[in-house]
């Protein structure tokens, strides 16, 4: 199992990395909203540039930003496939009485194009800040305290339960088993599974022992220190801005 | 199974992080009332994690494979808890992995959630009423997955009628993946009555 | 004296019914370096929750430093005693080593400059000075340990309390660890109570050492534990390898009543009787030393005979 | 002689860009018992994943009785070669004892007779004869770590290897599983390969070892190892209590060059020696004794300077 390190990058240099953690995520948010809803291709095409140009500000290794980009594209690669088949509209050709539709095939497109221009924001903001300061500045941003140590606590033992589901693993192809989709290899599945939940629910407990000789109380206990720059309000601003322009120029274009 | 950004029309996502949100609330309320928060973070955490790590796997069907969502399974074991920590463990997901977007999280934690609860109710109505535990688990956990394909092909549709057709695949797609949940979710349920009863919910009485 | 623990009468059953402890009693003053030994099972690790009150325990049997520990605010239990857990992965549960750290300092209160200098001498006391910002899950075991090690050590607490702090480590960072703890205790005069199953790293360990088989069944110093075949035997124990070796020596005719319990104490013992007897010690082999030495090793090796449990 | 295992020139990174292996050679015989040491994060683990193939390894460098192991069916290769890991609660994952034991049985497809056969002759090596029905995760962590031998015992292995097997046990439980292991090589010829980090127990369960450090860095008889100074500070190694102690003898003027290095064999050596010697050994103090045993003691406690790492 590989380790699901979005952070592998963060201590690189560039202007989004030192951007400040809040101001981001608001930002980067904020523009990922208004690029989904868009509804005229062009202008989520430029969307889509728009991110890219931002993800190669941010210097990120374009192998690391493909990887995960290429996966959104292929989960939504069917609609390309189905659409212009299903969706009524103008004709575009003909294939033995199937007939491909203009409206299906821009519908579809506008669709991965939203998504891809999602996405690539969403790397870029993730990639260039330590998952651990993307936490704290969702609880700065007023995150409630509950979800903001449900997802700490869940990030960090997710690497501790992967280790301990690989060993399980092992173990289990070092007896020569092999998951297949069978009733045989999947309750052999759910008893490892079952062992998983067994072995995590005994963690809790034992890590509850340990939080409770630190003084925990329930309240989210950590230092941030966060402080705005002038460059920070400078790149916010810009950037909202663009998330709400596209949409006035929707609209205007509307009326 | 989780939508991407990109693909809901806006009202859709809007209504999917309105209910979230407030189910959330309200869930977290009552455990807020009825137990020592500071024990109950931690330990829905970890679960958490573990059913994160657990929906990593792969099975491969034929030639393509599919990965376990097993909140059939997340509901019979944490109960109601299992709707915050389908949040958490979405928005882990979408920011690790970039399964699902960030924009669907409030609708994909409806999706994935509100089944998982029902599947919860299902468990501790069926027990009560005598039905044998594992293939209760089986059929809660296919229930899970049944219910979300329906959702999600609602979902879609009322998006717009260009998705009818899209929304047929995604039912049909969701079958294969129901057996292979329902199998395990029982095979869990069996493993862990007979080593660890007290993580189900079999007590008649009060609600966890 | 001051006492720094004092435990009278304690009994513990878990909810499932095991009946994990049984009229507990002991007394641990201040400076003190104890070991708790006991088989898999004995109810080490239940009675450290005990101590700092993880387990509640409302009869008020359990008191540090002359206070009962149930009618203690939280933040004072802490400041009074620190646990560190055997498996370090169940005590880093914060996204980055300083949050770790700094996680039990916060908890009591104190402020921001405060908080960051008790990180600091925590990391640096453990060695680990520059690693604030790195991450749990890149750490190697030992690093690991020591981090939980310094988790506890950021409050500052008068008594310290492992749990088999040696387990799974390399010969190298065990006896690291080990010094580590040792320093502890001198230089900052912090009591240190210990459970572990390595007998021969426990000499350096303790002054004293207790015996915990759901009761306590035994206590004294290292020296008069392992002298006790009986005891050894019936709590699944051993003695040292140089403990063990000195009784041989015995039979030859090295006839010294200072048994030493470790190496470094051997090197200690064996220079001062030699020198002792004018610088000549006469190793023979005398009528009765077979039949002592195979008495002594019969003794030993009831280990080997095959068990069932 | 027939070698068992062959591994040439074995490099491994793990996904994330760790070196793990790095060109690694050796050779097992069979019936061997081979011991492999390192430091923690020396790659020790990894290794053993290649052994059965768990890691899969398209080079073909890895030979288990002439044949590389990735030619091998999965049904062959677990025939060969079985892992015990360390944590006894990652290999047992069934409802029962019985379906632990039969599960590897199960899967090289086995007929149900030969299956409970099998499952009934691991149980009996394992000293746990009547465990079929228990639920493993009911019983002590002793127990659980004879129930995963057991459950790679029954798929009648010629090669097992195990990972850490004393770490965790009690100090009687240790014993009787290093003389499980003992037994289980002698008494069925099965080759044993062992990683620990428990130097005292070490001479037990090694004819030979191998200091892997990403590579393999040392090999040879315990005590050539044991006697190789810089080897083992550079690879965080310790000599054990009873070897260290013979060499202090010699500063004494005990003078053998036969140094044993567990407490069984230094009772037979001490025996053989002072009968060798007309019964008498002479140990005093000479020019060169303090000189010496402050060299010997500067170095061996090179651990207890303290490092960052
Ligand atoms: N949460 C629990 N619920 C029920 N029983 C428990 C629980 N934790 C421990 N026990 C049981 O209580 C007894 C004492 O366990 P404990 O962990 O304190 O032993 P230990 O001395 O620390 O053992 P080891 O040396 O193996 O760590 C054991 O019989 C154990 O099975
Ligand atoms: N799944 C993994 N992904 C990435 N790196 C890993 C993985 N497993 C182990 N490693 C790294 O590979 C190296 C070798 O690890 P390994 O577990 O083989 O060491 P080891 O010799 O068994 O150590 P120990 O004595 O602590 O058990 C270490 O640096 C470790 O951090
Ligand atoms: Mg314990
Ligand atoms: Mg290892």
């Amino acid at each position: 199992m590989e380790y699901p390190e979005i952070d592998e990058f963060a201590s690189m240099d560039s202007p989004i990395h030192h951007f400040d953690p809040r101001a981001k995520i608001v930002s980067f948010t904020l523009l990922i909203f208004s690029f989904v809803f868009v509804n005229d291709i062009r202008i989520a095409l430029l969307g889509f540039l728009f991110s890219l140009f931002i993800l190669l500000i941010s210097g990120l290794p374009i192998g690391f930003a493909l990887k995960r980009i290429r996966m959104v594209f292929f989960f939504l690669f069917p609609l390309l496939l189905i659409m212009p088949l299903t969706v009524e509209g103008t004709e575009l050709i003909n294939i033995a009485g199937v007939s491909v539709s203009m409206e299906g095939l821009a519908y579809a497109s506008l669709i991965i194009i939203r998504a891809l221009a999602a996405v690539t924001l969403a790397i870029t903001m993730l990639a260039t800040t330590r998952f651990d300061m993307t936490i704290k500045a969702l609880y700065a941003l007023r995150v409630p305290g509950i979800l903001v140590q449900m997802l700490m606590f869940t990030y960090r033992y997710i690497f501790v339960i992967m280790d301990e589901f690989s060993r399980m693993w092992e173990s289990m192809e070092c007896k020569g088993f092999t998951l297949k989709a069978n009733y045989h290899g999947l309750s052999i599945f759910g008893n490892l599974l079952g062992m998983l939940i067994i072995k995590s629910y005994d963690r809790t407990n034992r890590v509850y022992q340990a939080m409770v000789s630190k003084g925990y109380t329930g309240k989210p206990m950590t230092l941030i220190n966060l402080r705005m720059s002038t460059k920070d309000y400078v790149l916010s601003t810009c950037m909202v801005g663009i998330a709400i322009f596209v949409h006035a120029y929707q609209l205007g274009s509307l009326w | 199974m989780h939508i991407s950004d990109g693909v809901l029309s806006f009202s859709v996502i809007v209504a999917g992080w309105a209910i979230a949100l407030a189910l959330n609330a309200v869930i977290l309320w009552s455990c807020k009332c009825k137990h020592n928060m500071a024990e109950e973070i931690p330990k829905i955490s970890i679960m958490t994690g573990a059913f994160f790590v657990a929906s990593l796997v792969h099975v491969s069907i034929g030639p393509t494979s599919v990965h376990l969502l097993l909140n059939g399974l997340l509901g019979v074991v944490l109960g109601i808890m299992a709707f915050p920590a389908m949040l958490v463990g979405l928005t882990l997901q979408s920011f690790l992995f970039q399964h699902g977007g960030i924009t669907t999280i409030g609708i994909n934690n409806v999706m994935m959630g509100v089944p998982a609860l029902l599947a919860y109710a299902t468990f501790r109505f069926g027990y009560r009423k005598g039905i044998n535990p594992s293939l209760l688990g089986a059929l809660c956990g296919s229930l899970g997955i049944f219910l979300s394909g329906i959702l999600l092909a609602l979902m879609l549709i009322s998006t717009g009628e260009e998705f009818r057709e899209i929304a047929y695949v995604v039912i049909m797609a969701h079958v294969p993946v129901m057996f292979i949940e329902g199998v395990i979710t029982g095979s869990v349920v069996t493993f862990l009555l007979k080593v660890r009863p007290e993580l189900l919910p079999l007590d008649k009485g009060d609600m966890r | 004296m001051v006492e720094a623990i004092k435990v009278e009468g304690l009994s513990y059953s878990y909810s499932d019914g095991t009946a994990a402890l049984e009229d507990v009693n002991l007394t641990i003053n201040e400076g003190e370096k104890v070991v708790i030994v006991g088989p898999n099972g004995a109810g080490k690790t239940t009675f450290f929750l005990h101590l700092n009150g993880t387990i509640k325990n409302p009869t008020g049997n359990v008191s540090v430093f002359g206070r009962s520990i149930s009618d203690m605010r939280i933040e004072e239990k802490i400041r009074q005693v620190g646990v560190v857990f055997q498996d370090p992965d169940d005590q880093l549960f914060m996204p980055n080593v300083f949050d770790d750290v700094a996680f039990g300092p916060i908890n009591m209160g104190l402020d921001e400059k405060e908080v960051k200098r008790r990180v600091h001498v925590a990391l640096s006391k453990v060695g680990l000075e520059g690693f604030e910002e790195r991450v749990p899950h890149n750490l190697s075991y030992g690093q690991k340990k020591r981090v939980a090690l310094a988790s506890v050590l950021s409050m500052e607490p008068k008594v310290l309390v492992l749990d088999e702090p040696t387990a799974n480590l390399d010969p190298r960072s065990r006896a690291d660890f080990i010094s580590l703890i040792n320093d502890l205790n001198k230089r900052d005069g912090i009591t240190t109570i210990i459970a572990m199953h390595d007998v021969n790293a426990l000499p350096e360990l303790a002054d004293r050492v207790y015996v915990l088989n759901r009761r306590i069944v035994a206590e004294g110093s290292p020296r008069e534990i392992f002298s006790d075949w009986e005891l050894l035997k019936t709590n699944n124990l051993e003695a040292p390898d140089v403990f063990k070796l000195f009784k041989v020596l015995n039979c030859f005719g090295y006839s010294s009543d200072d048994l030493p319990l470790s190496f470094d104490e051997a090197v200690e013992v064996l220079t001062k009787t030699i020198e002792g007897r004018e610088g000549h010690v006469h190793l023979h082999i005398h009528e009765h030393t077979h039949k002592e030495i195979s008495d002594l090793m019969q003794f030993y090796n009831h280990h080997r005979q095959k068990k069932t449990d």
